[in-house]
């Protein structure tokens, strides 16, 4: 087949909704535009692990600190598929890290924000992870396979946290005074932040119509914020806090609820480095990499060492 | 005795538990850094079965009994106002005087080779007492030991790898894994070192664990020798722990831990 | 509102105090770990006799008032019972987002270079600070500013010498320096970015911080030229801590600085 | 002078209590043992900042927590003085730190010990600063004029110390029950080796004679340990503490409390190095040291630098 066919093939299995598997030839742009997207992705899990791991040696109950574990315990292994998933595609998780380490990379500005107290946990799981739902689940029929069958069980497990999430924020704010505060200051703390999740508006997002194409993207960021705002208005209802948008206004023409300006300054800030826990957060896992090195070293060179005995005896 | 007795391991637990957790996030490999997370969920989920059990042996007590059983204010101001405790109380609202954890265990974590010693002497120690306690005449523990022991078995073999990876590894790798077992060996005496509960539990045909030592020292001297590490010097074993006397770390690790059940007296989670 | 403006100046003094009291033996000089000491002491006893004052302020409310003050728990306890509180009370019981001290002063010690610089930032400020607020109508808080200035001036001389020293020394510890004053330099601008607080007193006549900013560039400036450090770049501004917004790290300074208060509650010590 | 008129003109002085200063002559052993027993003082009042310095971050109130700053501050001054007695006999504070870290060099073994609560800070205090006025008083009068000097500073901030660590045992132990039983502990931990603090007994510690002879030592380690015994117990009483030794007992005919058996095989071993904290102690001050390496270097090249500016200066 010559390149152009090659192209053709590609644009009709893409149209046909079939997956596009490792072995098949795709264009460099999708490629490269799947490497930046899913390592970014396996970035934000990993670097999102930092924030929540904050709390897990300070968890209020002995079962709290277990589930808050176990769902730090899950954003590794998030990180995981998702590197290998970005494998498929001809990057090594070494360079992925370094390209994290250098700043290369991006990951998701949210995990920027410090975490401040124990409802933080509540406002992650049920604000954080679940903007990353509606980010998420439209991927799981992504165009690419590795990377679809990942989002499957990431999927899965993330709408697990956001309910625990929600259920932190829940008794928090059916418990005292003192914790329904500290729900609502959370809450005020995260919202605007989790609002940003969904990226700049359409009208400054320039990927986004290739990106539908190739179903790495299946609907618009201004479209999930929408969908976001209108399930958690509803939802903070049930929890009894106040929206920390004054503006939130249900919008009866549109049927959605209208919201506040977002600061975009401080978006395009946070994403160029500026967040209150980015050189936190990179200096974090670089130290992590860097004094972990001696390690890997140590776990190759005994496994090279086992290899050449093994060799030995088959020989002998 | 038994409450004593059944706390103690609980502490142990908890204090393990709480310590490998400080490395989430933190671990040299990704693959690892889940293994010990992991490794942190059984311990710290083996702490609460025994805190419940705990609990549940104090909440048993006639009220004198009860009285006079913590010195701790905050859980004495609690059972003092009549309620039943549960096992976050144990754990949150005691203090470090009364915790009952092998010094061994809240050593911090330093490197991975420490981190690695340090759970290899207890996880070989583990596997005899589980396999022994699992034949108590207490249904409870002898149901928690069979858990831990299959929990313990799997962590044994898992730090054990490390060992010999580590030992048998670089030059570096060697000598920091043997710097981390002669360190950490000071503190291996007090795992056959009974207090008085364990001494009136082996009394009563519990687990004596005096009798464990010759077993485990074999272990260690096989893995030692596969990883081409020495056995540690012999020395002046570390004691205190078990008594509620420990080293200056406990106070830090509780201080974090304990904080926010301190700030916020009495409320749910 | 003075009541906050007195705690945010306190709340600078016990946390900043606080840090640099765990460089205490462990300093890399003997007769620096001496200086620094001195220094902690001078931030530690600057804290009391605000939150001496805060205290007075506080007790000195209508019981209406008092009540919706503070949200911390043991502080609320406290004051419902309507005793008068004191200066460990406003250190001990309350929450991280009642602290209103500077980013810059709950970031960790690091190494030498990031202690020195930090202070230095603080101190420059705090000089050209006192001696406007030694003119205030508040003749408590002239009276401190008073004695302030004179420790400040000090501070000042030593964290200057150590910025050339260090910056004009060798050559690691010139890129260290020029490290340490670069990552901190995002702090800085929350120096000269008033809260409510401070807004209202400028108002009022009293201290205007953001008139202070081109004297304290001017002195950074000059000492930054002899110790041959180059001026960090222009960044974004962190800001927050003046709000109760905090960092991470007040968190673990508070849990280790208020345990015992909290698991001792109402206590004589 | 010949030699021996040297050492005939040494012995008058000592005899006639008149101060040996740095630069008279002295018998190599009095400057070695000297050398030995001030460098240990000072290495004693270094290390000893350590165990208080770990209740600063935790002082119970700001009072206290000054107060506390305050004392550890005046160790390393004491340590400071000590060291510049000692430099006076012909050792740098370089190599006196060096006999530190390698070991080689000891110090009081009490500081080995943790603290646990902080009704350490009482026990230290009225115990630990209690027994080491006793075996410094007598060295204010010391043969040798620097050290003499320097213990007169020494003993009188130790006296304010050992007064302030009573008065943190009064609070605690005319506090609540649980004040009380925190200051019960203290005492009981620290009780023994408070008394260990003098030593070996007499008849197991060999230069004792020599060193009552020169004045480095006036009373002997018994003496001293049924004097501290003595005082201690009355002390206890107005605490309303429990002595920890229950054979402490009144013997009317010696005049003194009769005390029971020491563990000397516990003594022996940490001084050997095998107390709670030995190692914890000095990888604390080795890694102050190698820490501060960078430090002192800078300090070295700026000053020098300096010095050739000056220099060129003048010279221009």
């Amino acid at each position: 087949m010559t390149v152009h066919s090659f192209q053709e093939h590609f644009d009709s299995k893409i149209d046909r909704e079939v997956s596009i598997e490792p072995r098949d030839w795709m264009p460099d742009d999708y490629r490269k535009t799947l490497i930046r997207q899913i390592s970014q992705h396996a970035h934000s899990e990993i670097i999102g692990m930092l924030p929540e791991g904050n709390w897990i040696t300070r968890a209020p109950s002995l079962r709290r600190k277990a589930v808050l574990l176990a769902k730090v315990q899950d954003e590794a292994g998030h990180g995981l598929y998702l590197y290998s998933a970005a494998e498929t595609l001809g990057i090594t998780r070494d360079q992925m890290y370094d390209q994290l380490h250098s700043g290369k990379a991006k990951y998701s500005s949210i995990f920027n924000y410090p975490t401040l107290s124990w409802a933080d946990m509540g406002a992650i799981g049920w604000l954080v992870d679940g903007a990353a739902i509606m980010n998420q689940v439209p991927l799981c029929r992504t165009s690419y396979g590795p990377y679809a069958r990942a989002m499957v069980r990431v999927c899965k497990e993330e709408s697990f946290h956001q309910r625990q999430g929600f259920e932190i924020m829940l008794s928090l704010s059916r418990g005292t005074e003192a914790q329904r505060k500290m729900a609502q200051e959370a809450f005020d703390r995260w919202w605007w932040p989790s609002l940003m999740m969904f990226g700049p508006p359409d009208a400054e997002s320039p990927n986004t119509e290739q990106s539908v194409r190739w179903r790495i993207k299946r609907f618009t960021n201004d479209e999930l914020r929408q969908k976001f705002v209108d399930v958690t208005t509803e939802q903070a209802k049930v929890l009894g806090l106040e929206m920390p948008d004054k503006d939130i206004k249900w919008n009866e023409e549109r049927g959605h609820y209208d919201f506040g300006k977002i600061d975009w300054n401080e978006f395009w800030n946070v994403v160029k480095g500026n967040g209150p826990c980015n050189k936190q957060r990179i200096d974090a896992r670089r130290n992590a990499w860097e004094n972990g090195q001696w390690v890997r070293d140590a776990a190759l060179a005994h496994a090279a060492k086992r290899k050449a005995r093994t060799g030995e005896t088959k020989a002998a | 005795m038994n409450l004593i007795y059944t706390l103690r391991l609980a502490d142990d637990a908890l204090i393990l538990g709480h310590r490998i957790s400080e490395w989430c996030g933190h671990g040299p490999i990704l693959e690892q850094d889940i293994a010990l997370t992991n490794t942190s969920l059984d311990h710290i989920g083996r702490a609460r079965s025994l805190y419940q059990y705990a609990a549940a042996q104090f909440n048993a007590l006639p009220a004198e009994a009860k009285a006079g059983t913590f010195a701790s204010v905050m859980l004495n101001d609690f059972v003092s106002k009549g309620a039943a405790i549960d096992e976050d109380d144990l754990a949150y609202l005691r203090d470090g005087n009364e915790f009952y954890n092998l010094l061994l265990l809240e050593q911090p974590n330093n490197d991975w080779a420490y981190t690695v010693a340090r759970s290899f002497y207890y996880d070989a120690f583990n596997v005899l007492f589980w396999t022994e306690l699992e034949r108590s005449a207490d249904t409870t523990l002898a149901a928690i030991a069979g858990k831990s022991l299959k929990e313990a078995t799997y962590h044994l073999r898992w730090s054990s790898e490390w060992v010999i990876r580590l030992g048998d590894g670089t030059e570096e790798s060697h000598s920091r894994m043997q710097q981390a077992v002669n360190d950490l060996w000071m503190y291996t005496g007090e795992l056959f070192m009974p207090n008085d509960a364990e001494v009136a539990a082996a009394n009563a045909g519990g687990v004596d664990i005096t009798k464990l030592e010759a077993k485990w020292t074999e272990k260690v001297a096989e893995i030692f020798a596969e990883a081409t590490l020495a056995m540690p010097a012999a020395t002046w074993m570390q004691k205190g722990g078990k008594k509620g006397i420990h080293s200056e770390h406990l106070g830090y690790i509780l201080a974090e831990m304990q904080y926010l059940q301190r700030a916020y007296p009495g409320m749910e989670w």
